[in-house]
């Protein structure tokens, strides 16, 4: 188990249907210890899809889902959270209304005295929150304070933090960056790759093909609910790269026109 | 074929007063083996018992009950099933609209009346200031319950207490009343076990039975109980169950016989006092008084 | 301007990724599909356990009379909560504007036209004073609304006592309006001339002394169906139809896009008070008094049937097509109970079956056919 | 890890885009300011215009009686509204409850322990289906609820009857539960010894015959506080506390982050009818008896108190000391009118009126203070 | 007026305060016919909150606002729509219950009819609905489907249409590229420059600086609520922008670490 090459987690011929809408259509994928796949398509390819059906969101239709060498169903996010596969959704799965920490803990809580006296121990909580937070980046006046009053970066971050803090195995991220600024986007990556560094799997999306071929170790690119193929990071240019997540279509003609900048 | 009568009155199922009503009509109806079926509004509600009136015409029944608190609005009802040829019995409300209506007869007495009554009495006791509780304002029978005693409560003072029908804020609004107001000599109850019971608490608890004295319209076995013990004065009682028991089977020996009473039947009010409340506690616990 | 090339469409109509599209599916898609279903079944429960005469001429005008009083509540209720919003003091407006109507007729004693002009005025008054303090404070409607609700009737009865004399009941609007032109637009029935001819050759029941068993179509069921195709076209084909939806579905997203929040709110605060307003008038002229309970618990009911016919509780969906079946359904069962051998004491419990079965089914239908999760 | 060089760090305290930043502020922030402010607002009002006796401790217990009765609903009402659902059939369930507790004693004659014990398991098994509907169907719990509402109440006269043998009224509890050691726990008055020491030594007002006027503290008030509290250790210090902001915030993030919201929403529809049921209990034994009517319209009152208290109605925010505060505003506002001189007419215009000005001065107070807009 | 170097749009020395929190501290900004004015800036550096002043959303605080050369206030979003200034949102303003159609002429619905038969011409919008998504690259296949039913990067296009269809003087796009993929975002430069060409003004806010190189003339960076200055595309290089846009953090030592391929 503890091979470099054992995977993670191992996903064949999922598909998952909603109504009458077919949304993945036979993806498999494989996610290994210390490596980055970042899983790339054009809008509605079902990226979103396939990694809400990985943290247990969704149930698949059918295929099969291996984790650890062990073939599994998720019934339900909290199965996939027990499993090890920690998630940044790309809504976030925030509650705007709670303060940070209890964002931060939402569901795994830790607590503190016996029997009927077991409560939350918020100030570990609190300490924790500031600390993972300042790590990322972000010094939170107050951890008390709602989420709310984040920014939608800040918010983000927070997202970031909580999911590396509980990611045992697998940390998924569903683009982390498309709302950031530039130095938040930096720090992001370089967190993505620290990640990487101690051990653990992720999977990052993205639609901005020169941050995935800054942290990528292999690029899974989906189009239509199919997977359109993977590649290892030296064995594809970043224009063949972007040009495949643009569903195959041409853009030379385009980027020409813009000063070829895009 | 099975005779069916339908009685449409104004009084929900749930009400005390009015399931005694419909526990003497489902009596009469096995005793006469008639059927009967009993329609009311979910609320004090004129424009919807006159729907239901119609309705009731539609099947045709051999015999109409109804009660009648507002002639006006059930006029049209009712006149309706006399054009059908369905024979109408007013009971409770309505006497001086039944004859100009086509109603057969009239059985029970009107609540402003017996509000009346009820009010010479209070007043022949002495007493000077009476607190007339209403659980339910905006029901125009009981709202005529209240304004009867102050009509008939001469040389004295009546005070309308609107309330809801839960226990603990009528108990907290008698004491709050009491206490604010030390000249009330008498708590009238519109309903004995939804207030007179409570009234009697009340009383109890503040000490003051020897001023404040307790009465109230309707029984139950609680409140009889009380005025058997000397610590109300007495119930006003119209007997319900007649004003059920009675226009049911009128109608079914009409329906059979062509027979019905030629004049009004007055059901009350009488009193219900000390010296007979012990008697009739048994039959209240049933809902037969 | 064809600068798209045509490989770069993405959605074509045969796009493999659907498993089947069918033209019926999208008819069935309107949300008053749940109340159709809803009014189906309980019109089979009857069939099978009423009393025959239900579904007689003068069985439908009966369940339909309370249908429509209700129903008019029902359609201006459904509009507000598309638009977002709840007016829980309808009931109550029905009470006061009875009181006010009534008022007007028998203690000032204006001619008819002048007394509804009264009413209406008030109902616009009372509009905007609810509207204002949800807009003004950002409270919910709910507690504003239920504010009015007690300050409605409290002021209904306090009215009463003042204009009657002691009293809780208002009596001789009927004497006090007969003889106005208008009277025939407010109460009664309509078509009585046709009924009359239709009994007299024996194509509809009589009483035995020859007069028609219904002798017209009770006018507030043509107000009824008058308002619920109105307030459809209003949804459906207006701008104003447009801005209700925008509204409810998201209020800043609509400011943002341009539509007048403020003034959309406002007059569907205003339309539902006159909803009530209307039908204070045809049951007050209907049973020529009023009282202090008139009106009890409607707004309740109002929402029950605007939710049957699939509006939903957050708004920005519904329609008043739904509405108005809604109300139907909620009429007959209602009225049923009467017609069925079922005890009285089990009124409120098959009240509640009826309606969460209706509601499960209606949501069942809904979820079945569009294929929804 | 110290990766980020301090010049990376965003927001430090001293942040020059923040005008101000107060310590009180943040203390000021908690829901339940509200509440405190309207109980201000209505404690004033009763200083100027009620007779005093309402402000001695006679005239405390008395309105606190009410107000106890209604907050013991009122928190579970809040915790159920914070979880981001509705139950309307609480009051009904108050009426239930007491039908199934009385029966218990009175027609099973079972002991009193075991009576309670078959009344909590029923409150389990109605809070269970309750929730099951909404959780499965995916209906809102408004509607289904309501639906209960109507078939709690409706089971409730037709067990009675069959209870009484005909009546509305069931009696004979007081009886039936005495001697039982649980009786003190359930009704009449705590602390007598203390009060009654108190009295003789003229330390409270005592009647002409020498026993003290209030005898002892009703034990509904100290069931009150001890629920108040205990909620509002659960809301603020457990796990399942935050779970209940998190699947009323955003019941879709909540399942995201793990949180079991099937669980969550059952548990609170079982709360909320236990607190209907506890509720059942302290009445029927207070009264000795139990009838059809009990617990009518509570569930708007519940939540009312709740709303005044801060909850919103969307779900996600709340406290349970809101509901507590607001409990007892309601329950002044409700007795407080009968201690003044104002006609009793008025007493829905008074109540809607004070409605209305308590939660807007709430939210003009929590706004003021938070600077929220 | 006609003339191409009389702005649009200036604002000066605009400040916005929310309760305590100060989110524009003094803004100046020039919006000339003609060309793509680039806003960058950090998270929370208060672009959105500019632009959201700008199109009525928010009333500034202080500041003068110069449409068309004369002095103005906007009082709801109706009047800044008026003036001709259309505005995609961050966070899109649209109902997704709604229909595209619905949503496309929401506050601007077309009629026909006179009188108490006036109507929304349903036929015509949906028309119009059908053919501007077609231009900017969406093919719907019913204008009546509910837009909550399409992709965040579909819906992203309808924002972007409507806006193109109502702006007569002035667009303003809020990150518009952030959740489209790559032949998405082609399309949205590529229609920018369009609109450009036709003689509007644009405003176009983005953390991509490739993206703001490719369409911008001039780019306005935004600091913590201020200015932090104006360059037109000549002066300055795309390294020393994306510098600025991170509010002058050093992102050497990370961009190097990475790859440099941020
Ligand atoms: N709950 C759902 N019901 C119906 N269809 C859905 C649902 N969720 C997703 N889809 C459809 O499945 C397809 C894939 O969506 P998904 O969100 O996975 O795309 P994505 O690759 O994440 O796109 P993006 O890059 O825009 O985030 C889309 O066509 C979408 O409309
Ligand atoms: N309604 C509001 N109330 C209080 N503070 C606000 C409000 N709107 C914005 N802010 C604050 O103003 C600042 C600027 O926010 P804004 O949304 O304009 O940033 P931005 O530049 O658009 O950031 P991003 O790139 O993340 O979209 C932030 O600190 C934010 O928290
Ligand atoms: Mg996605
Ligand atoms: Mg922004």
């Amino acid at each position: 188990m503890s091979s470099i090459d054992t995977p993670l987690v191992e996903v064949r011929n999922l598909t998952k249907h909603f109504g009458s809408v077919i949304a993945l259509n036979g993806i498999s994928m494989v996610v290994k210890p210390r490596e980055v796949l970042c899983l790339l398509g054009d809008n509605g390819a079902g990226k979103s899809t396939l990694i809400n059906t990985l943290a247990g969101v969704h149930q698949p239709t059918s295929g099969d889902f291996i984790v650890g060498g062990k073939s599994t169903t998720f019934y339900s996010p909290r199965d996939a959270l027990d499993a090890g596969i920690a998630t940044v959704y790309q809504d976030l799965a925030m509650i705007p209304l709670m303060s940070i920490t209890r964002n931060f803990f939402m569901g795994r809580e830790p607590m503190v005295g016996f029997g009927p006296f077991k409560r939350m121990d918020m100030k570990f909580a609190d300490d924790v929150t500031r600390d993972e937070m300042h790590k990322i980046g972000i010094d939170i006046r107050d951890p008390q304070q709602a989420v709310g009053t984040l920014s939608g970066g800040e918010r983000q971050c927070v997202a970031i933090a909580r999911a590396v803090y509980f990611g045992a195995k697998v940390l998924i991220l569903d683009e982390p960056t498309s709302a950031l600024g530039v130095a938040q986007t930096s720090m992001v990556l370089k967190y993505v790759n620290q990640v990487r560094n101690s051990g653990l799997g992720v999977i990052f999306i993205t639609h901005n093909v020169r941050h995935a071929f800054a942290v990528g170790n292999r690029f899974t690119v989906l189009n239509r609910g199919k997977t359109l193929g993977t590649y290892e990071k030296g064995a594809i240019s970043i224009d063949e790269l972007q040009n495949l997540m643009a569903g195959g279509k041409e853009l030379q003609v385009l980027s020409d026109e813009l000063g070829g900048t895009i | 074929q099975e005779v069916s009568i339908i009685a449409v009155t104004h009084g929900q199922a749930s009400d005390p007063f009015w399931s005694i009503v419909k526990n003497g009509m489902m009596q009469a109806g096995k005793d006469s083996n008639v059927k009967v079926d009993y329609r009311a509004p979910e609320t004090f509600d004129m424009v919807a018992m006159s729907q239901l009136i119609e309705a009731a015409v539609n099947q045709n029944p051999a015999g109409i009950v109804i009660s009648n608190p507002d002639p006006d609005a059930l006029g049209p009802a009712i006149e309706k099933a006399v054009a059908a040829g369905i024979p109408v019995i007013s009971m409770n409300s309505g006497i001086a609209a039944a004859s100009k209506l086509g109603i057969k007869l009239h059985v029970g007495q009107e609540e402003l009346s017996a509000g009346k009554t009820v009010g010479e009495r209070l007043a022949g006791l002495g007493l000077k200031h009476v607190l007339c509780i209403n659980q339910e304002v905006g029901n125009a029978a009981l709202d005529q319950r209240c304004q009867g005693v102050t009509e008939g409560f001469a040389g004295g003072k009546v005070t309308v207490l609107p309330t809801s029908a839960d226990p603990a804020e009528i108990e907290a609004k008698i004491q709050a009343a009491l206490t604010s107001d030390t000249s009330i000599d008498l708590v009238l109850g519109l309903s004995a076990p939804l207030v007179g019971e409570r009234a009697v608490a009340v009383v109890e608890k503040m000490g003051n039975g020897d001023k404040v004295k307790v009465a109230s319209y309707d029984l139950s076995a609680s409140f009889l109980q009380a005025v058997a013990d000397g610590k109300a004065l007495f119930a006003v009682d119209q007997q319900p169950y007649l004003q059920g028991y009675l226009p049911v089977t009128f109608m079914a020996l009409n329906s059979r016989y062509g027979t019905i009473p030629a004049g009004n039947v007055a059901s009350g009010p009488s009193f219900v006092t000390q010296e007979a409340a012990a008697q009739v506690i048994e039959k209240s616990a049933q809902g037969i008084r | 301007m064809s600068i798209v090339a045509d490989d770069k469409i993405k959605k074509t109509p045969a796009d493999e990724r659907l498993k089947k599209a069918s033209v019926a599916t999208t008819l069935l898609r309107r949300p008053e599909l749940g109340a159709v279903a809803g009014l189906v079944l309980v019109t089979v429960f009857f069939l099978l356990t009423a009393n025959p005469s239900m579904f007689t001429l003068a069985g439908i005008m009966n369940f339909m009379a309370p249908a429509a009083q209700l129903g008019i509540l029902a359609v201006g209720a459904s509009l507000l909560m598309i638009g977002g919003e709840y007016d829980l003091s309808i009931g109550s407006m029905v009470a006061f504007a009875g009181l006010v109507f009534g008022a007007a007729l028998v203690v000032w004693q204006v001619p008819l036209s002048v007394a509804i002009l009264i009413a209406i005025l008030m109902a616009v008054v009372i509009g905007v004073v609810n509207s204002q303090i949800v807009i003004k404070t950002g409270l919910p409607s709910f507690i504003v609304t239920l504010a009015f609700l007690f300050i409605l009737r409290g002021l209904t009865l306090v009215g009463l006592k003042w204009a009657s004399g002691g009293a809780t009941q208002l009596r001789g609007m009927k004497e006090a309006a007969a003889g106005s032109p208008l009277t025939s637009i407010f109460s009664g029935d309509a078509f009585q001339g046709l009924f009359a001819w239709l009994a007299s050759n024996d194509l509809i029941a009589k009483f035995p002394n020859g007069t028609p068993q219904v002798s017209g179509i009770p006018v507030e069921i043509l107000w009824f169906i008058v308002i619920a195709l109105l307030a459809t076209w209003v949804l459906l084909r207006t701008r104003f139809g447009n801005w209700i939806f925008a509204v409810g579905g998201d209020e800043r997203a609509a400011r943002k896009s341009g539509v007048p929040v403020v003034r959309v709110k406002t007059v569907l605060f205003i339309i539902t008070a006159l909803c009530a307003t209307l039908v204070a008038v045809l049951t007050v002229l209907d049973a020529g008094s009023t009282d202090a309970r008139r009106g009890f618990q409607k707004e309740f009911e109002a929402i029950i049937a605007a939710v049957i016919g699939g509006c939903l509780l957050t708004g920005g969906y519904g329609s008043a097509i739904g509405a108005f079946l809604g109300s139907i359904v909620f009429g007959m069962v209602l009225i049923g109970l009467t017609y069925t051998s079922i005890d009285q004491d089990w009124y409120l419990v098959f009240l509640g079956g009826m309606l969460l079965v209706a509601v499960m089914f209606n949501n069942v239908i809904r979820k079945r056919v569009t294929g929804e999760r």
